[in-house]
């Protein structure tokens, strides 16, 4: 692509579309740490993409003006994945929520993480399915009754995503908090820029079905996660981690996967070996 | 009288190498001059079982097996008993067999075939490194009368690797093999190969599915390994790379879909390839694909169903999940190769298809066209190739990315292109893409969806039609072949029977069929089904002449020609 | 003259609360002794967007909405716009609202409704802690002539938690609105209920089936949300762990059909509800059920469809994937409820015959049944409870999973039964279980699976049969209300039509079609899909009479009684 | 189950049914540790199941005298879960391969290892796809260029499979090596008493695709595999396990998942809530 001189601004990559999301969600707030980093880092709004799964949270991509993908239910990151081996040349970036990314699509999580394609994945975390009107997701605390699914807590232990991304080898892992907007968007500017598979736990909030998470902006605690120099360090930090820490973790140097090479033949050639 | 197709069987137990010699047999028919075929058949051990080798070599290009086999090698009786119902053989049949390995199995013995000793042991222990399939190798030669000289070349090229030592040893087992067999007295007078200059390919179905898919532009693949389409994968990964392409190995099916989507939505063309199991797996993507407009092409190679089933074996019983495995009312495209070389044709125009209107394309082909090998005319060069209608730049100006158009198709910007940003969307959208449960836009976009495939121009590539009479035979896929000899047979007869085979299994073309239809009074289907899917799909949605009859099996018996030409008999 | 049904919908922006007053008013019209049933439909918003409550009360038992509406009780117009097309009313019908929040828009003054003005918030703030849904309830309450009293109580108990002074506010509230509309010169005159001592339940089609489910002894559910379907499972959750089941919550569809599976095969009955997407996800595992003959219910609750599609709104669109989404041939039992009420039924039959032939079953219901709650009568006892053939210990000598029977079903043995230990498999197999691809083998447990489907007797069960004519309706799940009604009409006019709503989806028994068919000329089939599914799959399969019509359209707007009802009266 | 009186030896254990495995495959031995645990264990065989997927490895239940269920390919930490959720009273063992549990069947995996039902899994580790002729797994190493899917090497990064499962929360982690059929006894014996998730790796050569794996019995540390007294710990530990150490890794004390619960009510008593 050519040099871009045009100067973009964070409303440059909103869309005029109207989000669903309740009064109060933070989701809001993550739409616009997005947008924020892709202005930072004055990538066109054409060359980006946006992909999702289902959810509240994987309605974003129409709220962007990027090249959005609203796929199926968790599956946002096989599409990504696809889209960026397909076209390197494009900025990607999966996002989507906790139930969306490590339920339905763990198994494409797990993948991801070890795969290394250059892309960026935003999980916005309510330890909830906010869509389907609130039952427990692999965040959810055990104890957690609010469910009518699981009336008695799910009785699961949570689900560590930080921890799951390092044990599967993700390139780069950070966590951020939907109250610090300046952050989260510094974050995902970070991660983009970071080769391999990157991954931004953004904790945010559903006021509507778990409205004790107003109080995070209380609980969280800004900036601690330690930047570990090393993954055995980085799981040293998460054994002391309360899940409420923001920082970027770990980025490690991991070379990101990418098989297309230019070609080497044309149809013939190939064709050729067919030859009885 | 000179035959012009005979059919021979190596059979052997694990390591008695029968598919090396099988594969040398046909490649030498090919050097020849000769058409032909191999597929294959083994019992249930992963490697080293029972195994054989099922070669068919003609003068015509043939692609299925015949009724019966001229010749039975086996190597030895281990676990060959297993193949009995697939090796159909009568009293013109030889069985060629060492006397060390034991008695011939009664059932046989039964089949009246003569039966012709070869000690293959004693002949290969004689030859320092020979091995038992080269002698065998050396007796099939010998016996259907083709020339030794281009085996000699194929296997100083097939043991290129291990010297001139291993080279030598293996060609002197051939000549010992054949020497031992000159006092048979039973022998196939083969006519000779037809001429010409050009010089025939080899490949086998799945390998065709690959070339079908690159030469329609294809250059993303994502793969998840299954027999029996794991060869399409598998051809494709380098030959993919060669071509600038990429082939991605994905963790699960419904990965490697998303990975095609993806991809596709890149602008890149997009397939992935898999067997029932996974196209189960696949169906909620397939519908995203179809609900979003974006292009991606499944390739179905059929086995034996339901549930993980029969594997190895061939079946056409995935096409209702292939045409109706979607929830909600999805149109989309499902074409059938009608032969082993069809699976380059058919999958390129799939390829064609899918990007042209903008949604799936599921080629069903199966086992026994993908892993059967064939001597063929190089499959021609057409023009359908993948011409996505893009939208541009300059289009960005209140571009509406599923905007309701004359003919359904509307320009799809694909990322890079400016002003055009817009987020596709599997849920019910406006024209621009917004999600939108209002009555009007759904049946908008679902009219849409369903017409641009009905509007298209499919011009006669919707079916193979060939012939005439009042009595047609209608299939599909794998079953054109046995269809199509039975008919020649009764051509040679004097008797007329049209073919339809049908290349667009869905939509269905009414008036094409109606027309092929004209004059035809009795239809005979013939689909290797349990439950017979393809005739009640037809029956569910056209008018079917006033006799209809249903030849139909489930696998993995192939239903064969003589079957066909029996049933069709009453008619003609 | 009083009518026998009267229909209102109650409106208004997020947090007006028409949901909470729409709810008192069907329950005080089921305090009161009638029928009625209540749907919601709601805007893209998650929560909070505007909403709208449709009621029906009536005389008698309904299961669908009515054609127009009496009632159009708008609090406010804050997109209210949006459900226009689902609200028909006409120079008859009244609109209730409050001037201050503007106009009537003109889409709603363009029916001809009669407009009343109300002062909502007005009369809400003169009530301390007073809310404009409960004036609406009052206003809506007098105008159609429902008592007030069992309202009161109502409020009581639903604001038991908030004390009394909450609960006086409400209903000081409410008496406020009454008032606040005696001026208005329109009413709705309801007949007097019917008289009964039983009282009526109060259920949505989720709940029937998970009742349903839990009658038939299904004690393992394995669950994941989706839309419409969660309330089935939610519904079940605290129900099951009652009465000693255990429900869980899977991480993904593939795993709670494969849970589900896993539990069957440990002897105990079970189920999964989902919507078409998630079907589409299972189909794999469904066939697994069928070919290993592992018991399994999947409950699909239909949304419109294809992909994400439009998941709040209804649609019938998933019958093609029930029945054909399996790869391979593979038999199974699809069933679909005739009415909310009938989800009870027809859930608790589908665990019957799913244990009974050992195979899966899967319930087509829908969003309009599932999320519409209903007042009818108690669902009858019926015995059909699970009552799978299993096979003992003392049978253990020789004993064969899969032996050939004359019924085609063969008793499973359930792990802790000493001796009888076997590998169920999704392989095909032969009679004791092992893996086999013999022809033969193959052909007959194809055989099996299908025959005992086919052998077993369904009964009277098999349809909903109703009437007599030449003219007939053959129509299935949620479009058997509006038919129903039609012809209910007609029959008032004295007009014949005869109704089949057809319960077994799958298979279909021709010979009871047949039957049905006696003396029929003319048929109207009726569904809600965009390409017609249900025709093409009957036309298929079965003979239909001399003349077909099809009255179909997808979703989301629902097919009412009088489109039925015209479209018949050419032929009546 | 009332008290069992009988001797059961590791061959009651074991069908009739010649396996399909070719000769020399690891998975012989794997069988065999299977039948002989469930004898020192003296379980009597119809209160044991065996629950696969698809591969050469899942092919095992046929071969057993217990309970079998030979599923659909990754689902056999599912299908498992419903049984023993189910049927609390027996003994349930799952089993299959790489490929099977690891690549389509992750999600399974991470979700079986935090819900914590009490079972058994016990994963054939060859490294490849062994059923469907030989492609890399999520267990080959990024550079086995053998697989015709793969000829320059996969280029993804191995997933450590007990480095997953501990970050997943399973309760008893655990490794042995076909080639020593008394140990993978044991531990196997061991996993199936210890409550909760228990998951033992089997390093099990495929003779015929990854024929190197023969020499695995010079490679593999014995016993080398220190037992851990914290999660923590066994990570540490992890940190400098090359694969081929073998032992008892991990054993936790986290409580199984269980909800079923006596009926407290009869149908009568759920219908009444239906009264309007
Ligand atoms: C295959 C499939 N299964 C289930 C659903 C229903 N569904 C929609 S969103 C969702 C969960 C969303 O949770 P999360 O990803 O955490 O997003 P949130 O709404 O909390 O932002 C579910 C289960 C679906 N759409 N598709
Ligand atoms: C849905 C589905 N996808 C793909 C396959 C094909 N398949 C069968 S076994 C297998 C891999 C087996 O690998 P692994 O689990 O490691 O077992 P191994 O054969 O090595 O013991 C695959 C991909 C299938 N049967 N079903
Ligand atoms: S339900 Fe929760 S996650 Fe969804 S939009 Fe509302 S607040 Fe946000
Ligand atoms: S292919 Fe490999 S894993 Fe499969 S049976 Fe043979 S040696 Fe064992
Ligand atoms: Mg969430
Ligand atoms: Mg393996």
């Amino acid at each position: 692509m050519t040099a871009v001189t045009k100067n973009y601004s964070a409303k440059d990559y909103k869309s005029d579309i109207k989000p669903v999301w309740c009064p109060g969600c933070g989701d809001y707030s993550v739409l616009s740490s997005m947008t924020k980093a892709l202005a930072e880092l004055q990538i066109p709004p054409e060359n980006c993409a946006v992909v999702s799964g289902i959810g509240c949270s994987s309605r974003l991509p129409a709220y962007t003006n990027v090249y959005g993908y609203h796929g199926v239910h968790g599956r946002a990151l096989a599409a990504a994945a696809g889209l960026k081996l397909a076209r390197p040349d494009i900025t990607v970036i999966a996002t989507g929520g906790d139930g969306d990314g490590l339920s339905i699509g763990g198994n494409h999580f797990l993948h991801a993480c070890r795969r290394n394609v250059d892309m960026t994945y935003v999980l916005m975390d309510n330890q909830v399915y906010g869509m389907t009107k609130g039952q427990a997701s692999p965040t959810t605390a055990p104890d957690w009754c609010g469910s009518k699914l699981t009336p008695q807590g799910s009785g699961v232990t949570a689900i560590q995503p930080l921890h799951l991304a390092l044990s599967c080898g993700a390139n780069f892992v950070a966590r951020g908090f939907s109250g610090d907007p300046n952050h989260v968007a510094q974050l995902i500017a970070e991660a983009i820029q970071h080769p391999g598979f990157s991954f931004v736990q953004v904790l945010s909030p559903c006021v509507t079905f778990r409205s004790e998470q107003r109080g995070w902006k209380d609980t969280v605690e800004r900036g601690k996660l330690a930047a570990a120099t090393s993954s055995d360090e980085a799981f040293a930090i998460l054994a002391k981690d309360n899940g409420m820490q923001t920082g970027v973790l770990y980025a490690g140097d991991r070379k990101p996967f990418n098989p297309s090479q230019p070609a080497v033949k044309d149809l013939d050639a190939v064709e050729r070996k067919f030859v009885a | 009288m000179a035959t012009h197709s005979v059919q021979i069987a190596l059979a052997g137990s694990g390591g008695a190498g029968v598919m090396t010699a099988g594969q040398i047999l046909l490649d030498a028919a090919a050097k020849a001059g000769y058409y032909g075929l191999m597929g294959r058949s083994s019992g249930p051990q992963i490697r080293g079982g029972e195994a054989a080798a099922l070669i068919r070599i003609s003068t015509k290009p043939v692609s299925s097996l015949d009724d019966r086999y001229d010749m039975l090698l086996a190597i030895d009786w281990q676990g060959v008993s297993r193949f009995k119902a697939e090796l159909p053989m009568d009293a013109n049949s030889v069985i060629v067999c060492d006397p060390a390995e034991g008695d011939v199995p009664v059932e046989f013995v039964d089949t009246g075939a003569k039966v012709a000793p070869i000690p293959f042991g004693e002949v290969a222990k004689s030859i320092v490194g020979g091995r038992v399939n080269m002698v065998g190798l050396g007796v099939a030669a010998l016996l259907v009368g083709l020339p030794l000289d281009p085996i000699m070349g194929l296997i100083d090229a097939a043991l290129k690797k291990k010297g001139p030592d291993a080279q030598k040893s293996s060609r002197d087992t051939v000549t010992a093999g054949a020497e031992s067999a000159a006092g048979i007295d039973w022998r196939v007078e083969l006519a000779p190969p037809p001429k010409s200059d050009v010089p025939h390919w080899n490949i086998s179905g799945n390998e065709a599915a690959g070339l079908g898919a690159v030469r329609g532009g294809v250059r993303f693949v994502a793969a998840y390994p299954i027999t029996p389409a794991t060869e399409v994968l598998e051809w494709l990964a380098p030959n993919l790379a060669d071509l600038g392409g990429t082939l991605v190995q994905a963790e699960d099916e419904i990965a490697s879909i998303n990975m095609a989507i993806g991809a596709s939505y890149g602008g890149v063309p997009s397939l992935t390839a898999t067997s029932g199991p996974g196209l189960a797996l696949m169906t909620e993507a397939i519908g995203l694909a179809i609900a979003s407009e974006t292009p991606v092409v499944i390739v179905d190679v059929m086995r034996g169903g339901p549930s993980t089933g029969i594997p190895t074996k061939s079946e056409q019983s995935d096409l209702n999940q292939a045409i109706y495995g979607l929830h909600g009312d999805a149109p989309h495209l499902v074409v059938a190769p009608t032969s082993i070389g069809d699976c380059v044709f058919t999958t390129q125009w799939a390829v064609h298809l899918a990007e042209h209107l903008q949604t799936a394309a599921i080629v069903l082909s199966d086992q026994m066209m993908g892993q059967s090998r064939a001597i063929i005319d190089r499959p021609a060069d057409v023009a359908f190739i993948a011409r996505r209608l893009v939208a541009t730049a300059d289009m960005a100006e209140g571009y509406k990315r599923y905007a309701l158009t004359a003919n359904g198709i509307s320009p799809m910007a694909v990322p890079g292109t400016p002003g055009c940003m817009y987020t596709s969307d599997g849920l019910e959208h406006n024209q621009r893409g917004t999600p939108s449960s209002v009555a009007e836009d759904h049946q908008n976009q679902m009219d849409k969806r369903l017409n641009k495939l009905l509007k298209h121009d499919y011009g006669n590539h919707w079916a193979d039609v060939e012939g005439d009479g009042e009595v047609a035979i209608l299939t599909w896929g794998s079953m054109t072949a046995p269809c199509r000899e039975a008919i020649d047979r009764l051509a040679a007869k004097g008797k007329k029977v049209k073919l339809i085979s049908m290349r667009l299994m869905s939509p269905l073309l009414p008036e094409k069929i109606a027309e092929a239809f004209k004059g035809v009074k009795k239809l005979l289907i013939v689909e290797q089904t349990h439950s017979g899917q393809f005739y009640h799909y037809l029956k569910g949605h056209i008018e079917l002449p006033a006799t209809v009859e249903v030849l139909k099996r489930p696998g993995p018996l192939p239903i064969r020609p003589a079957e066909v030409e029996t049933k069709l008999a009453a008619w003609v």
